[in-house]
């Protein structure tokens, strides 16, 4: 298949919600977009664009914003595309993708709890990989390691 | 007697056991202590006694036996480093279970908790004193011996589903009912393939049903009834490829989860003796007991005690069987175990009696003696 | 690719007689190992020793292992005090910070002799350190027995790991493959005050201080206060530890290529 | 009977690792699961922002404890693509020989694992016996039978030592010989065929919804490998073909393993080939300083932020045993990764274990957990 117009595909539905198309390694490219346009995009790179399979989400810490990515596979391409956008660290809010892509469920949770970011309309925003009631957020910069903390853990079973 | 047996041995101990103590005593004791009722009284005691050390000796034999075995099916040695061979393995282990505390969970009913796995080993052990392992066992002579051995035989669901239930374990619970649908289910088939030896041999009696093997083996003209035979016989010991309730991968220890110190000692050694108790009479109703074909040289037949050699390997080997089945099997689920019981074995055990029946009308049974592979 | 998937020419293993086909494998098996199984009695027969490593490969009838399988083990570690340079770097490149340099007798009083002191309870073999020794007399060897009812035991303090060097277990002979082109020591001349603790500090002596020219003053511009030496690094000579870089008090000297 | 919640798990013998699988069940019916992850997370991610680009090397063995070479692989090519480096093209061979070596370790660990569960006891020990050869071939160039730390940034650690291909290939007849007992076992025992026809059924478009990749998804019937759909290191310089099966249950993703590890001895031929007829540099010839052990280190913290060493984002996906394995590495000029994100093929594959698992017996949730090939080192990182 041919490369595709990222550009042309989705300028249309997104709008001035598109804020740029960037060449990405091994990748078809990284699309960042504002974060209002997360499910009209979501919906527009998997079914116009054919990207079905949601290979992973993540978040990184750059300390003034944290940004949120996606990294979708398309099997009719046979190639990866990027999806990234950022959220103020303050207010780390951006919708769900699992309503689009249900395998971001799992992955969501985790970039809840260890980068902070909160994703609105999550079916089941519970802790994966830490303790329930941990508050901390081990991935952000602010927490430091060689700083053992205190915490009592509450257990799930009860 | 003119043979020696484990009971003439037992029988002369006893007589000069009380000969000797009569001599000490006055008249009147010394006559009642040496009459015949009160030697064949303290005989059966000893032979008791013999018996229930051979019976666990053997068990632990076996244990042992199955271990080297599984451990060449394996590509390994198995145990090696305690005793000869690691002969004395079993005993190290049992050693160490027995110095370890009994754990009982807190909401486990303590009355169910140890009396099941107790009942389990004694109901199991039972059976030793009915099966008759060489000629002169008394026991075994009984008229209706066989059908007793297998009525205490299918005790052991009720005391494996009430230590189960009495864990108060999800997975205890899961593996006592996975044991009691199981046991009760292949009990049927299980009998229905007696009923074809009762058949053929026209008694209930073990040794009856064993000197009539004189001539040829039962396993050539009951092949069907064997097959049913030893399949629900893998079943009710709970032994791969139906030792669901015991599944370690989805129910840890199944009935046995809670169980720790003697009290699992119990279940595994209650374990083993049934699967003695298995072998012994798959070897007793199908492969001629402690008979050997003629053409086997008098010599190996006639030393003392060689019913009972000739006995334990035939035992040992069947047990074999059971373990190679057990190295090259995966286990079946509960409802395909339970289908195959109800609606597979039961039509094959009938099929067998049939077949038996059979045989003995048109009179085609001597046929087999002339088999030299069979018995003779 | 022309061929098709293998998938679909390979024959289906489908079962005889229910189980006829397992049972057969398993009785085969047996039948094999029962002359010799393929395990190895351990604490009698041991892989690295090399008469059994020999025995058994014939024994067993199938390739145990490759050669000197056992001579590149990275177990516990050996160490060649006699030639230890303190250089410090197996401490730096320990992933795990289990790497203590301790001062040992027969440095001189101002430069005292620091050898590396392992922790095992942290240690994760990974051969970083062995890979960066220059000298080549921290290695790893085939010992890999440390059970012991204390944990102050697991570490190794250098005298201890002579003792493992003197045992004369085979040594990892691996070699890590070093960049032909590797990074320098390089100077950046204006930050330099010439206080020669670079000099000093060297483990190998490869940095000689020479005299530079004082340059004439300009009017009105003042000559910063320094002596008027400058490291020369010998590269052949150099290890690339970066003690130079570490205790330099003015930050002039750091890793680049050499033009 | 009513419903009730079991806990399998952390400490149970289907789990293969510490996880938790509650298990609604009624009877002996499965109505609804529920994955606990993260007894084992160490926060591999946080402990890398924290290290040289070499030094985490050391901590992707642990993510997989049965395929330490694909996930050094993985972080390999996404950091060399963040720093801007080119290995040698005979290091690139090295790899795909570790890759192909773990993928049939990794394998046979699975099958003797997967036998288990099911109650087959022998050949358990035939697998983990025929993978310790594997093993054995690993140490002889790695000095290591598990955590290897073998492959660098810029290259590998060392070259093959002598005589190691002659030997390899001898394993390799070997292998081909046990694999073909390892189908009697199995395929050819009608209770194996039994217990796993139509069992665990996840069709391929369910797959792709739940992110499901690797054996699982080409037992479905979807060709997807990314060592033919994006083909890293020089995958694309190798014959092989991509295992498939249709029938998307047990059976299938056993059939798919048998098939993948036959096809890696095929590519491990090639690899071998290739090796003995070109020798030469396993490491690139010119690497920064600061990428760690073993090379020394750059001394006082923040000194190389001065010197400008160029940024960049690295991101690679690998066919690991398991399945689709990413990696993305963010360089920002230091000295440290300033961000590594992995994504576990098993991570996903368990994540979907309600389309799976429910319908199916208690006794069932053994046998299908372990055609999933469950490593929970590489699911909490």
């Amino acid at each position: 298949m041919e490369p595709v117009d990222l550009t042309a595909a989705l300028g249309p539905v997104l709008g001035d919600r598109l804020l740029g198309v960037e060449a990405f390694p091994r990748s078809a490219g990284r699309i960042r977009f504002e974060r209002s346009g997360a499910l009209d995009l979501f919906r527009a790179v998997r079914d116009s664009l054919g990207f079905r399979h949601l290979s992973m989400v993540g978040g990184i810490d750059w300390t003034d914003h944290r940004e949120v990515f996606y990294v979708v596979w398309s099997d009719d391409r046979r190639e990866y595309l990027f999806l990234s956008t950022d959220v103020p660290a303050d207010d780390p809010h951006v919708e769900s993708a699992s309503g689009i892509w249900p395998s971001a469920n799992w992955h969501e949770r985790e970039a809840w709890e260890l980068v902070g970011i909160e994703f609105d309309h999550h079916p089941d925003l519970r802790h994966l990989l830490t303790p329930d009631g941990y508050e901390f957020r081990p991935l952000l910069r602010s927490f430091k390691l060689h700083e053992p903390e205190e915490l009592e853990v509450k257990t799930r079973h009860v | 007697m003119s043979t020696i047996t484990l009971y003439s041995v037992s029988y002369d101990l006893a007589s000069v056991l009380l000969g000797a103590l009569g001599s000490i005593l006055p008249g009147g004791a010394r006559a009642a202590i040496t009459s015949a009722d009160v030697v064949t009284g303290l005989s059966v005691l000893i032979f008791g006694v013999i018996l229930l050390a051979a019976s666990m000796l053997n068990t632990i034999l076996l244990i042992w036996w199955e271990r080297k075995l599984l451990g060449r099916f394996m590509d390994r040695r198995g145990a090696m480093h305690v005793g000869y061979a690691g002969l004395l393995q079993n005993f190290a282990d049992g050693f160490k279970l027995f110095r370890k505390d009994t754990v009982r969970p807190r909401e486990a009913d303590p009355l169910g908790f140890l009396t099941g796995p107790t009942a389990y080993m004694v109901t199991s052990m039972v059976i030793f004193g009915i099966l008759p392992i060489s000629t002169g066992w008394n026991s075994g002579a009984l008229p209706l011996s066989l059908l007793l051995a297998l009525a205490i035989f299918s005790f052991a669901p009720l005391f494996i589903f009430v230590s189960a239930w009495s864990s108060n374990n999800k997975y205890s619970l899961m593996g006592g009912m996975r044991s009691a649908a199981q046991m009760i289910a292949y009990e049927v088939p299980l009998l229905l393939a007696v009923v074809a030896v009762v058949i053929v041999s026209g008694s209930f009696s073990l040794t009856t049903i064993v000197t009539e093997q004189q001539n040829y083996w039962y396993w050539g003209p009951l092949v069907l009834a064997l097959i049913v035979f030893v399949a629900a016989m893998l079943a009710e010991m709970e032994r791969i490829p139906f030792d669901l309730p015991e599944a370690e991968a989805e129910l840890v220890e199944g009935w046995n989860t809670e169980y720790g110190g003697m009290l699992f000692a119990f279940f595994m050694l209650a374990d083993y003796l049934r699967a003695l108790v298995g072998s012994i009479l798959v070897v007793l109703l199908f492969l001629g007991g402690w008979t050997m074909p003629s053409w086997v040289p008098s010599a190996a037949t006639s030393f003392p005690l060689a019913g009972i050699v000739w006995f334990m390997i035939k035992t040992y080997l069947v047990f074999g069987v059971f373990v190679w089945i057990r190295a090259s099997l995966p286990r079946v689920r509960t409802d395909q175990l339970l289908r195959v019981g109800w609606n597979r074995m039961i039509p094959l055990s009938l099929l067998a009696v049939f077949l038996a029946a059979a045989l003995v009308i048109v009179k085609c049974l001597p046929v087999f003696g002339c088999l030299p592979s069979v018995g003779g | 690719m022309a061929t098709p998937d293998a998938s679909d020419e390979k024959p289906r293993d489908n079962p005889i007689l229910w189980v006829a086909r397992p049972m057969a494998t398993a009785a085969r098996q047996f039948t094999k190992s029962l002359f010799r199984p393929s395990t190895i009695v351990y604490p009698y027969e041991r892989l690295e020793d090399p008469q059994f490593r020999d025995r058994l490969e014939v024994a067993s009838g199938k390739p145990f292992g490759v050669g000197r399988v056992w001579d590149n083990y990275r177990g516990v570690h050996a160490l060649n005090i006699a030639t230890c340079i303190s250089c410090n770097l197996c401490a730096f490149s320990c992933p795990d910070i289990c790497i203590d340099m301790v001062t040992v007798p027969g440095g001189d009083p101002k430069h005292p002799k620091k050898c590396p002191q392992i922790d095992y309870g942290k240690c994760s073999y990974c051969g970083f350190c062995s890979d960066a020794c220059p000298e080549g007399c921290l290695t790893m060897t085939t010992r890999y027995e440390l059970s012991t009812p204390k944990r102050s035991e697991m570490v190794y303090s250098p005298e201890k790991l002579f003792a493992v060097f003197r045992s004369k277990l085979p040594m990892n002979p691996i070699r890590l493959a070093r960049p032909a082109n590797e990074d320098a020591i390089l100077l950046d001349p204006p930050l330099c005050i010439g206080c020669n603790a670079c000099a000093r500090d060297c483990p190998t002596g490869c940095i000689t201080m020479l005299d530079v020219a004082k340059p004439e003053a300009k009017p009105g511009e003042k000559l910063p206060r320094r002596i008027w030496k400058e490291p020369v690094v010998n590269d052949s000579d150099c290890v690339r530890c970066g003690t130079c870089i570490s205790v330099c008090p003015k930050e002039c000297l750091f890793w680049g290529t050499r033009k | 009977m009513s419903e009730m919640w079991i806990n399998m798990g952390p400490q149970h013998p289907m789990t293969h690792g510490l996880w938790n699988l509650r298990v609604l069940i009624d009877g002996e019916m499965i109505v609804d699961v529920d994955p606990e992850m993260g007894y084992l997370h160490r926060g591999i991610e946080k402990i890398s922002e924290d290290r040289h680009y070499n030094e985490v090397i050391t901590l992707m063995d642990r993510c997989c404890y049965v395929a330490g070479f694909a996930w050094e692989h993985l972080y390999i090519i996404a950091s060399e693509e963040a720093l801007h480096l080119e290995p040698p093209e005979r290091a690139q061979y090295l790899r795909v020989l570790c890759d192909e070596f773990q993928r049939i370790a990794s394998h046979l660990m699975w099958y003797a694992a997967f036998v288990q569960d099911l109650g087959l006891m022998s050949p358990f020990l035939y697998g983990m016996r025929d993978r310790d050869l594997v093993l054995d071939l690993f140490q002889s160039y790695t000095g290591a039978r598990m955590t290897y730390e073998y492959m660098r940034v810029g290259g590998v650690r060392s070259d093959l030592p002598p005589g190691f291909t002659d030997h390899a290939r001898k394993v390799l007849d070997w292998l081909t010989d046990r694999f073909v007992e390892y189908d009697q076992l199995c395929l050819g025992s009608d209770i194996f065929r039994k217990r796993c026809d139509d069992l665990g059924t996840l069709k391929a478009t369910d797959c792709v919804t739940h992110g499901v990749t690797g054996p699982m998804l080409r037992s479905a019937g979807q060709k997807r490998d990314l060592r033919k759909d994006r083909p890293y290191a020089v995958y694309d310089q190798l014959e092989f073909d991509v295992a498939l099966a249709d029938s998307a249950d047990v059976t299938g993703r056993y059939l798919v393993r048998m098939e993948e590890m036959r096809q890696s001895v095929r590519l491990l031929r090639q690899v071998l080939d290739w090796l003995d007829r070109h020798p030469g540099p396993v490491l690139a010839d010119r690497l920064p300083r600061w990428l760690g052990a073993p090379y020394a280190p750059v001394g006082k913290e923040g000194y190389l932020l001065k010197r400008n060493y160029p940024k960049g984002v690295g991101f690679s996906a690998v066919e690991e045993p398991h399945g689709e394995a990413q990696a993305y590495v963010v360089n920002e000029g230091g000295e440290h990764p300033y961000r590594v994100k992995f994504r576990s093929p098993v991570f996903a594959n368990i994540s979907a274990a309600r389309q799976y698992l429910v319908g199916y017996h208690v006794a069932d949730i053994p046998p299908i957990m372990g055609s999933v090939d469950v490593c929970v080192g590489e699911v909490d990182r």
